[in-house]
């Protein structure tokens, strides 16, 4: 069992006012709060054992690669990687996304060759492989999602042949929720040598992740959204794939030996670490996982269910809010439209009543013209919040139809 | 009147109201009365596009001023756009390019104003002045 | 004048202990220590404003996106580039040469161009042009240093033609510390269409940049060798030469619009920032130069010169210790050999003696060969350096010499 | 004697030692002491490189048991290089496999076994143990 008043204290950026109110901050879908333990656990590294990694023989420097390395091992066992030389650090989902783009694309994609991507992807999950294909001459292909947004098996099927070289899904879609069957789809991917790629942004955080039980071929998030610093992803990548790919960014640790007649590149995962790493940021993720290993995946994942479960049903009884995907097969979002209000006007008055939610596009527009909208508004949960601030949703909304009507 | 006095006098009205939203129902108020706008208008070249609300601008010189009308698909954008309106439009360019807007953050509104919240007034502002600039030019050029 | 008491009090980690012994840090070149204002800034930003910039219209993302645009604003005044639009954040130096290599490649480099690299450059601003010529068969050229490892300006002209197309030169030499005479090689360059990335990775933190006295086409740095956090950099580069490259990274906020069938990017800068940028990078970016500027960037820089000169004195009356390059014309670095002491025993027992020094190639194989040996000493000053310290680096010398010999 | 009490002894050796300077004027007492390494074995395949110091190590198989010889250019390496030798040289393919390296750890050297200080230390254990498994092969194979 949760115990949220001890959780709510962790994050003290709970207790903001804004306006003069009490922030009920329902935005996690964007980016993640901190913990103390997070917060200070940077401070402290600064404070006691900053140090680039990698490359002193000093005592600090020393240290420094210890908690980064650490962190790589705990991001391994986090998502049950093979191996730790399988886990690449990176920016975030975007940088993560865009180093397979280009890496896996250099070596596999040719004219005429196929890339899948479900149709309500956030842009970081569409624009790389729109370049991609662009440099190559291949082709991007939409798969169709249905009326409960949820990705259409034999539409799927379909869309699959020998040309398919990439499969790009999200585990849970940002803009509505979504929890796609994606063990089903890499299976059915698999059978013709299609390798995929899953972007766990809006999963990792919410339910636990087996990559190997997944057998996905890629798997990416964002540290951001996994309550560690910004700046700092993870790039999943099955070994024997990964040592194949040639390396995407050239610099400084990432090579074995360089002259201007030839160079040399490192073995995995430096091949892929360019330059000095994020290792604050790599530490910050080492400490969430911490954090959320302490609470318990399981009782997060419950807790939070518990409060979409009670948000769905409470925002169901207003008249005029349409709530956009299957409320059953859900996960950590909510994405609604209001009758007759605009999602920006919403958005304001919410936010004047101290309420923070995500209003617009969702960076998915393709997502918002397969279900002829401009825009939602999202509200996206973390296992900090509560049915209190459910409740105080619940009424700003009836506040905004009041105000409009 | 020149147009620091209007924006002085609609500071003088949001003065009445304490309370955040208070200010709000009343900029939606002014939204829904603002005067309609042409729909032969809406066209993809007067299109502003925020990444939250859409807007639309008109400009047409008439007699030496500068008459804007314009529309939004959010009514807060609409509040704030029929005080821009009240402020620039039946101006001359010349006015027009002189006057510096203030309102907004006086009545604690600069938030709509900021380039970060991606409504689209930013964007009109600066085409209301680029139109401004754009008729001064044909105005003089006539003399 | 530099109240030298007072600045070492910012730095907590100085008061470190390694080994039982008071930590001495003089490798600075590889990363800077952070001092207080910028580490509780960023707690501080975690603990009340921090929110997903650029994407919600409620007010912790308005607050969030304010001080990201702040930083930006600051960088542009700091480095005087013309608009802030030509400052684009990235993950660090290696990232913005990445970015450059690809993008302005992409654009403007075809078979049999040229590009020339001075041949002491850090592996970061070699690697991704060696990348670059091997994708485009363009021709990567070396360009030599003499003796005193500067730039022999008659060999660079000689290898400038109208094949050319860019030259890649730090202003500082991270291996020796040598300050090249960028703006003679910039007029030359540009003489012949050429365009120039300068690499200020360690020059940004020791004296004032000018990018248009300077007239580099781009300059590149990191924010964690100029006191804050890791995990953020900054590219400069001149507007019109950024508006017609291609974007490097796709996905959210660098586009205007997204659909399968068509995407629009960005203007700039955010064209070239796709995905969640490292706003809190960025704010402490934007703390550390507040700080700096607080300090005075003169008085660092003559505090810095003073430090380097009494170092240099010290060091010259070692028997058997070699320094490489020109005391006169150098900054914030020296890098030296000892007679038949491997560099790697002599940072061990230096190490042991909580002195923390750099030793090997300092991520410039090509340098060392050049100077046919396998590494060097290296230690590396900032303003939070005392004579005193350096007296504890001298003796430790002599310590080192007495245990090998 | 078996690996484990040869650790131990060493470790007991290490224990006079309060400071670090004296332990590590220790090793390079034993770096410099150690057995000279044949010039025709520093082959390339015979190299490994860390990023700091290098290491050359050669393996041979005499009578069921490895005899390992190795050099380094940096003296501290070569005083650890010396430690490894007295403890896995000369032993069975099967000894070899079966020993866990302790006595860096308790003497407090362990960061020179650190994979990241890159001295090629990690590496030639790596190595040495590769040795011993491929002898084991071969000793196997012969019964
Ligand atoms: C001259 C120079 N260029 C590039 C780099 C690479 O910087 P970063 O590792 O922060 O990307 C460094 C620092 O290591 C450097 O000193
Ligand atoms: C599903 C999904 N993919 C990708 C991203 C992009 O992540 P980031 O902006 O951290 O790179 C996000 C978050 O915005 C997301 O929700």
């Amino acid at each position: 069992m949760i115990d949220i008043n001890k959780i709510r204290n962790d994050f003290p950026i709970l207790n903001t006012k804004v306006y003069g109110r009490q922030l009920v901050y329902l935005d996690n879908g964007a980016t993640s709060q901190k913990p103390l333990q997070v917060i200070s656990s940077v401070a402290e590294f600064y404070s006691t054992i900053n140090s680039n990694i990698h490359r002193g023989v000093h005592y600090l420097s020393s240290k420094a690669t210890e908690e980064y390395e650490k962190s790589r091992e705990k991001v391994k066992t986090f998502i049950n990687a093979k191996s730790s030389a399988e886990v690449i650090f990176t920016k975030g989902t975007t940088d993560s996304i865009n180093l397979v783009a280009f890496s896996f694309g250099e070596k596999f994609i040719s004219e005429g060759d196929e890339i899948l991507v479900c149709e309500t992807e956030h842009h970081s999950n569409i624009v790389p492989w729109q370049m991609l294909c662009e440099r190559k001459r291949a082709k991007l292909i939409k798969i169709p999602v249905d009326n409960n947004t949820e990705i259409i098996m034999e539409e799927y099927e379909k869309l699959l042949s020998s040309k398919t070289k990439l499969v790009a899904v999200a585990q849970v879609s940002n803009a509505f929720g979504t929890i796609h069957s994606t063990e089903k789809i890499i299976e059915k991917a698999h059978k013709f040598g299609a390798k995929v790629l899953i972007d766990g942004a809006q999963s990792i955080q919410h339910f636990s992740t087996d990559v190997q039980k997944l057998d996905c071929d890629f798997y990416v998030f964002s540290g951001h959204k996994i309550y560690a610093e910004t700046g700092i992803g993870v790039l999943f990548g099955k070994g024997e794939l990964l040592s194949q790919m040639p390396p995407y960014q050239g610099g400084g640790d990432m090579i074995n030996s360089v002259s201007f007649e030839k160079t040399e590149y490192a073995e995995l995962p430096l091949k892929f670490e360019a330059g000095t790493s994020n290792y604050v940021g790599a530490y910050s993720l080492l400490k969430a996982i911490e954090y959320l290993e302490n609470i318990g995946l399981k009782e997060i994942a419950e807790y939070e269910t518990e409060l979409k479960n009670y948000a769905f049903e409470k925002l169901s009884t207003i008249p005029g809010l349409e709530i956009i995907g299957n409320p059953k097969n859900n996960s950590g979002v909510i994405s609604f439209t209001l009758k007759d209000i605009h999602f920006y006007d919403a958005g304001m008055i919410l936010d004047k009543m101290g309420i923070a939610v995500r209003t617009g596009t969702h960076c998915a527009e393709p997502a918002m013209k397969r279900f002829n909208i401009l825009g939602t508004i999202r509200v996206s949960f973390s296992f900090y919040n509560t049915k209190e601030e459910i409740d105080i949703l619940y009424n700003g909304l009836l506040k905004v139809k009041q105000m409009f009507e | 009147m020149i147009t620091a006095e209007i924006q002085n006098s609609i500071v003088e009205e949001f003065e009445v109201f304490d309370e955040w939203l208070d200010k709000y129902e009343y900029i939606i108020e002014l939204g829904n009365e603002l005067k309609p706008y042409d729909e032969k208008h809406k066209t993809k070249s007067n299109l502003i596009s925020g990444c939250q609300s859409r807007v639309w601008l008109n400009a047409e010189l008439i007699e030496g001023k500068v008459i804007f009308t314009a529309d939004s698909d959010a009514i807060i954008t609409k509040g704030i756009i029929a005080l821009l309106i009240k402020i620039l439009s039946e101006r001359t360019p010349y006015e027009i390019l002189n006057t510096e807007l203030f309102f907004l953050d006086k009545i604690g509104l600069k938030e709509n104003l900021s380039p970060t919240r991606a409504n689209g007034l930013v964007s009109m502002i600066k085409q209301m002045k680029n139109y401004a600039l754009a008729f001064k030019t044909i105005v003089e050029n006539k003399k």
